[in-house]
């Protein structure tokens, strides 16, 4: 595989096999069992979830970029028909799409709208989905339960800490409770605690992947490769086993490509850096960067971690960040510790843009250097609240301490709204050619 | 001088048939808008003569030059008409008119009068705002709806771009007619992105494959003022489930109106067949105001 | 070497002849979209006359702007950046920064000693369209482009329309209109608009330049907004002669260099 | 009545001269679920920051598509103009808005700030005691901002203040109730944002005054009454206008408007659950009506209350919560046949273009009752 302008050797991942093959079984699970579909956030449920037999959720996150994918044109009219009932124009994609198909009632191939069965409202991650869920009891009085999303700003603090997570865990279990109690399944509590330790253990493998590619040069394995694996296990639901498994699969193979300085991208120059998920066209700009040489490393959302899960030890050297995510002293023994374990992380590591005062500042700049990157590229999400919150700020914060910078305006998240593409590809034409890169292989 | 391709002709007519010295009752309606103007003038409730100007910057010129310009050649003096009602965003400007009407109400008598009794859904499309109407199968408003503020100015947008383009403004609704599939539309949330956008689709190699013609490229700026204005007509009356849904005995007025490249795509989205009118769609709000005297 | 360089606007083509390095002719011509190609071969004919040459002198051409990849002749396309650095550079050796501001799009580079680009910002896209819409609300207001150019500044406390968004930005000129504010007035508010819009994008740097800031761009032509824009950012820009011409020069130059 | 339209038109001016005259610390907040009572007990002005409609050159550097509101809070504080600020408190709520208050925190390091989780989930049985510890910790900031404790007496006080100043607003939304209205939808919305810029007990003072002008006040004319619904506004030209074509506005449901005064903090023992009462059962704004929808229901029985004729419902542009609530509110006012008109704004008021819109609107609901060039619009077309 030989590229114009290739400095290294690449070679396909081989991986990939074992993750469709996961893949199409998870996707043949679902077709075969009778699940009940709920609408949920997989950040502050999918744990519980995944104990019951039978209980399927559904965010409306990549339900709705989903179907944006499939067909503009239906993504367009889903818009259509939230804005006539109301919405404003400003709601973003993810909500648009998937609750505009509820309100038409069908889906892009033309048949019925699977309407929720029960509905997980989760607040506060972002103004725009702050009141997600609401929609599916306009449309039918189910089941609803809320589930907080408490952070805090500033030091920690334990105090404030419990009453978070006592908040939380009431729900949580109420939600268990009332789930066993009006669908008739029951929770299997073994399988949660089995689930718990399988994504710690993933959590570790998905660190030590993060720390090849952060540390390597040339990376050994690309974002554009990485998020094609990345939610197996997670919304992708397979067996926890296989799950740890397949993880232990593509660290051992990045691993071995990191000693043998097998490249992602034959002809890395330029390695950069996002701050979010990206957009629903990447692949696209992914490839388009690769044409200049410019490799993409990912967020610190892709490395999994609010502030990355890599951080620069006192004496210099680079190390796995100390994470509270299961803690180690806690036992898991009833539901109850399963619970607190799930809901801990989450207010001791805020999501992402409500930051507190150690990631606010530093941690964008710190990933960027344990990264090696040169450059990031920020999105402005129009219209994107969470996604877009204090972007300016972090891309100031970089120029400050030299990387190079593009900000550019994407889509609206989720589809292709406000999306102008051309303008788009012109400004990493102009990012790449005021710091000298050319195209190569043209 | 360069052609200016944004300047859509101004129109005047007057009855060769009627005299308007025989008439009991003359009556005038003048609708000075933000982009365009247009007075009606009735003798004895018939259309007896109209005309249709650029508003220009000054007001109060464009409402008296209107009226000038509709009665002019017929001998009939200012004075001879007995009442003027006058409609419109620069409507305090008419100051020879006895009463201002709101626009709403004016659009609509004016398109029964143009489009019959049967119109329900009476669309304004303006220079800058676009108004969706819903009738009573009686003589009332049921409810009418206008655009989201970031969705104003359609109708100045195509002059504008007809002016970078260079296309006459008459032409680019057949123009982009004559695409045999219908692009995706550019931004469909303001004209200032639109038009970024259409600027920019004028080719690239990376895309050559998808390069679009000229024509398409004017059928996907259309295409965004059509969707634009679909919003505005579906919120008159959502179903609980379901696509848009509009009373189809539908009369589109307005300058946009006359843009096939805006009106047919509205017709195919909506699925309906927008009745035909007996008069200058433009005229409507003017006519309206006459007729409410 | 005679090379040329052709600067594909929203509204203008401009072409730009260098011989050796000299400047020799210059052309322009009204870019019309769809007819770019031929506005630029148009351009390039004015040019070419000016100059005293032929289409056949031509050694290297290269291509700029937002319409670049439409030019079938062009040897080379770079961006606009690219090229409006280059021209500073040649115009002011000692910039620090250029602001190309032109009918669509609004571009502030910084540049180190040597010319390289620190940091390129572009206009947001609320931002965009500002020279097209100053000339969209002369023709609205039946001004000339020369007429709004030369208005006094606006007065303090007088009329203001909204700096956020053109679009309302135009139903705040039409409120104004409507309430029998004289039209030089409302014009000296749009132009101030503007303006503070365009200081946008020259804040939006990591540190904003206050010195040797070269103004590029068919904009720089409009006197009361260059006053404007100098009044609210502080900034004493320097304008070159034919500055909308410095996309193009910025490509020739680029033909002569590569 | 020009006493709180001077308060308003310079909303900076009250505190900077109420630092200079009382030597107190002021305490800025983002929206209005911030327990103000806490703050005034530890010896601060809590004050609202407003938006002002300005040039605004800087805000687009460090904030990235947020309404504009929050543009022009973020281009206030850059500028500096709020530099007489002590503390910036924001509560949960608001994303735009914590957008700016981040800013703030990074660009002005000697404010001293904090952030207090207001639960979003107001109605579980756990979310009181989340926000009295929520409370706690803010009680503890402000204790260590001044230094000592707040005492009991101070925050018994402080409620007792707090409370009369909801009272005498309430009141004010009784007179508006009246069929003919002795107080203009302007003039009570001024009052109303005038109440957020100032020490609480000063206000109660000039408003008992205003209560009392009020009350022998010749009612207007027979006007339209309309409802406003929406996003939070920081002037009243919406109001004016309104009433300069014959209606009135005489019931909102504003966050900063009626939501702010609806209910009074009840006495407890522990006052911090009080108070965690008390702004947990406020009517919600569009962001914290986000599990059982109550708005619709709230709204419709403002509106039979009042006895308005149809509604107006201005959103703020990229206002989020409030384009999610259309959706229910207008399925409702539909349902039950009251009139609605909707758009969009922001901190320019396009006059004209509103005015537009108003008339027909008004000719639509009331036909009778329309000002236009003083004639009476036909009835049918």
């Amino acid at each position: 595989m030989a590229e114009k302008g290739q400095i290294y050797e690449t070679r396909p991942l081989e991986f990939w096999a074992k993750a469709k093959e996961l893949r199409a079984g998870w996707q043949q699970s679902i077709e075969s069992t009778e699940t009940v579909v709920g609408q949920g956030n997989i950040l502050a449920i999918a744990d519980w979830s995944r104990a019951f037999p039978a209980i399927g959720l559904v965010e409306d996150n990549p339900a709705g970029s989903m179907i944006a994918s499939q067909s503009s044109p239906f993504a367009r009219k889903c818009r259509l028909a939230s804005e006539i009932r109301g919405w404003g124009r400003e709601i973003c994609g993810y909500q648009n799409t998937c609750w505009g198909s509820q309100f038409l009632g069908y889906q892009a191939d033309g048949s019925p709208f699977p309407y929720r069965k029960f509905v997980v409202p989760i607040p506060c991650l972002c103004d725009q989905h702050n009141k997600r869920g609401q929609q599916v009891r306009d449309f039918e009085p189910v089941p609803q339960w809320m589930m907080d999303q408490c952070v805090y700003l500033g030091p920690r603090d334990a105090g404030r800490e419990e009453a978070m997570i006592e908040h939380r865990a009431y729900s949580m279990l109420r939600q268990i409770n009332d789930i066993e109690r009006l669908f008739g399944q029951k929770f299997d509590d073994e399988k949660f605690q089995e689930l718990l330790t399988a994504y710690s253990l993933v959590d570790l493998y998905s660190r030590d992947i993060s720390t090849l590619m952060a540390q390597t040069k040339p990376t050994p394995l690309s974002i554009k490769d990485y998020y094609s694996v990345y939610t197996l296990g997670s919304l992708t639901k397979i067996d926890p086993q296989e799950t740890v498994d397949f993880w232990k699969l593509v660290r051992d193979e990045v691993e071995w490509r990191a000693q043998n300085q097998i490249a992602a991208v034959g002809n890395e120059r330029f390695r950069w850096i996002e701050a979010h998920p990206p957009s629903w066209h990447f692949l696209k700009y992914y490839r388009y960067m690769e044409s200049y040489g410019a490799v993409c490393l990912g967020s610190q959302y892709a490395h999994r971690v609010t502030a990355g899960c890599l951080e620069r030890r006192p004496d210099g050297s680079i190390d796995r960040r100390e994470m509270l995510y299961y803690p180690k002293d806690t036992p898991l023994e009833t539901r109850e510790d399963g619970v607190r374990v799930c809901l801990t992380p989450d207010v001791r590591y805020p999501h992402h843009h409500k930051m507190d005062e150690y990631i606010r500042h530093n941690a964008i700049v710190e990933f960027a250097d344990i990264f090696q990157a040169d450059g990031a590229l920020l999105a402005g999400w129009r219209c994107g609240v969470g996604c877009t919150l204090t972007r300016k700020e972090q891309a100031m914060r970089l120029r400050r301490a030299g990387y190079n910078v593009m900000f550019y305006e994407g889509s609206q998240p989720g589809d292709r709204t406000d999306l102008d593409e051309k303008r788009f590809l012109e400004q990493l034409d102009t990012w790449m050619e005021t710091q000298g890169l050319e195209k190569q292989g043209d | 001088m360069t052609k200016e391709y944004w300047r859509w002709p101004g129109s005047a007519w007057a009855s060769q048939d009627a005299d308007w010295r025989r008439a009991d009752r003359i009556t005038a309606g003048v609708d000075v808008g933000t982009t365009s103007s247009q007075a009606v003038v009735l003798c004895d409730g018939e259309v007896y003569a109209y005309a249709s100007i650029h508003t220009g910057a000054d007001f109060r010129k464009a409402a008296g030059a209107v009226v000038e310009k509709a009665i002019d050649d017929t001998g009939m003096r200012m004075a001879d008409i007995g009442a003027v009602a006058g409609t419109g965003w620069g409507s305090d400007h008419i100051t020879f008119a006895g009463q201002i009407l709101d626009e709403v109400l004016c659009h609509a008598k004016g398109a029964r009068h143009i489009y019959g009794r049967e119109v329900r859904t009476v669309v304004d499309l303006g220079g800058q705002t676009t108004k969706a109407i819903l009738l009573y199968d009686w003589d009332r408003v049921r409810d009418f709806m206008m655009n989201d503020k970031c969705a104003t100015g359609m109708g100045r947008n195509v002059e504008y771009l007809c002016g970078l383009l260079q296309v006459p403004i008459e032409e680019i609704g057949e123009l982009s007619l004559s695409v045999s599939e219908d692009p995706e539309p550019v931004s469909t949330t303001c004209y200032a992105f639109a038009d970024t956008e259409t600027m920019g689709l004028f080719g690239r190699p990376e895309y050559r494959s998808d390069k679009m013609t000229d024509n398409e490229v004017y059928a996907s700026h259309m295409f965004s003022i059509a969707w634009r204005v679909l919003g505005v007509i579906g919120r008159l009356q959502p179903p609980d489930v379901g696509d848009v849904k509009v009373c189809k005995e539908l009369g589109f007025t307005g300058g946009l109106a006359k843009n096939p490249g805006v009106t047919k795509r509205i017709e195919r989205e909506l699925g309906v067949t927008a009745l035909a009118g007996r008069y200058d769609p433009q005229l409507a709000g003017a006519l309206g105001a006459a007729l409410l005297i | 070497m005679i090379t040329a360089g052709i600067d594909m606007g929203m509204e203008y083509v401009k072409a730009v002849l260098l011989r050796d390095g000299e400047a020799a002719g210059r052309g322009i011509g009204l870019s019309g979209g769809a007819r770019r190609e031929s506005a630029a071969r148009a351009a390039l004919e004015g040019a070419l006359k000016e100059a005293g040459l032929s289409a056949g002198d031509i050694g290297k051409t290269v291509a700029t702007g937002k319409g670049k990849f439409d030019l079938s002749f062009a040897d080379k396309q770079v961006t606009e950046a690219v090229a409006a650095a280059k021209a500073a550079k040649r115009l002011c050796p000692a910039a620090t920064c250029v602001m190309d501001a032109g009918c669509d799009e609004t571009l502030v580079l910084t540049l180190d000693g040597g010319g390289k680009i620190n940091e390129a910002v572009l206009n947001e896209k609320c931002a965009a369209g500002v020279g097209g819409f100053l000339q969209n609300m002369a023709r609205r207001l039946e001004l000339s482009l020369e007429e709004m150019s030369a208005l006094p500044p606006v007065a303090a406390g007088g009329a203001t329309v909204n700096d956020g968004c053109i679009v309302f930005a135009e139903l705040d000129m039409l409120s104004l209109l409507n309430r029998n504010v004289p039209v030089r007035e409302i014009a000296a508010a749009l132009t101030d608009a503007a303006a503070v819009r365009v200081c946008t994008v020259l804040n939006d740097v990591t540190v904003p330049a206050t010195d040797k800031v070269v103004l590029l761009g068919g904009l720089a032509k409009n006197k009361a907004f260059v006053r404007a824009l100098e009044a609210r950012s502080g900034i004493s820009f320097v304008i070159p002669d034919h500055g909308e011409y410095g996309g193009a020069l910025g490509a020739a130059q680029i033909a002569l260099d590569t | 009545m020009n006493r709180f339209k001077q308060i308003l038109d310079n909303h900076q001016e009250y505190a900077r001269e109420w630092k200079k005259r009382v030597g107190g610390r002021i305490l800025g907040y983002f929206d209005t679920y911030l327990p103000e009572e806490l703050a005034y007990a530890a010896g601060m002005l809590p004050v609202r920051m407003m938006a002002e409609r300005e040039p605004d050159m800087i805000s687009a550097k460090w904030i990235y598509s947020s309404c504009y509101p929050v543009k022009s809070l973020t281009n206030q504080l850059l500028l500096g103009r709020y530099d007489y600020l002590d503390a910036l408190v924001i509560t949960e709520g608001c994303q735009w808005m914590y957008n700016a208050f981040e800013v703030a925190m990074n660009n002005k390091p000697d404010l001293l700030t904090h952030y207090l989780f207001f639960p979003d989930h107001t109605d579980a049985p756990t979310s009181k005691d989340l926000l009295v510890s929520e409370l706690k910790v803010f009680r503890a900031k402000l204790e260590e901002w001044s230094g000592r404790a707040i005492a009991d007496d101070a925050l018994d006080n402080a409620i007792d203040v707090y409370n009369t100043n909801r009272r005498l607003l309430r009141k004010m939304y009784e007179l508006r109730r009246m069929y003919r209205s002795v107080i203009l939808g302007s003039e009570a919305m001024t009052v109303m944002l005038a109440s957020q810029l100032m020490d609480k007990a000063e206000m109660n003072v000039w408003l008992e005054e205003y209560l009392r002008e009020l009350e022998e006040r010749e009612p207007y004319d027979d006007r339209i009454r309309l409802m406003l619904l929406g996003s939070e506004t920081w002037s009243v030209d919406l109001e004016e206008l309104v009433e300069s074509l014959g209606a009135n506005i005489v019931v909102d449901d504003l966050d900063n408007g009626a939501s702010y005064c609806w209910n009074e903090t009840v006495a407890l023992k522990d006052k911090d659950m009080a108070l965690a009462l008390r702004y947990l059962g406020r009517p919600h704004s569009a962001l914290k009506d986000n599990n059982w929808r109550r708005r619709p229901q709230r709204i419709f029985e403002l509106a039979e209350d009042f006895a308005v004729d149809g509604a107006l419902i201005a959103k703020q542009i990229y206002c989020h919560p409030h384009g999610l609530d259309n959706y229910a509110i207008w399925k409702l006012l539909r349902e039950r046949g009251i009139p609605f008109h909707y758009f969009e704004r922001d901190l320019t008021l396009p006059r004209e273009e509103t005015r537009l819109r108003l008339n027909s609107f008004f000719s639509m609901i009331r036909p009778g009752l329309t000002r236009l060039a003083g004639w009476h619009t036909p009835m049918t077309i």
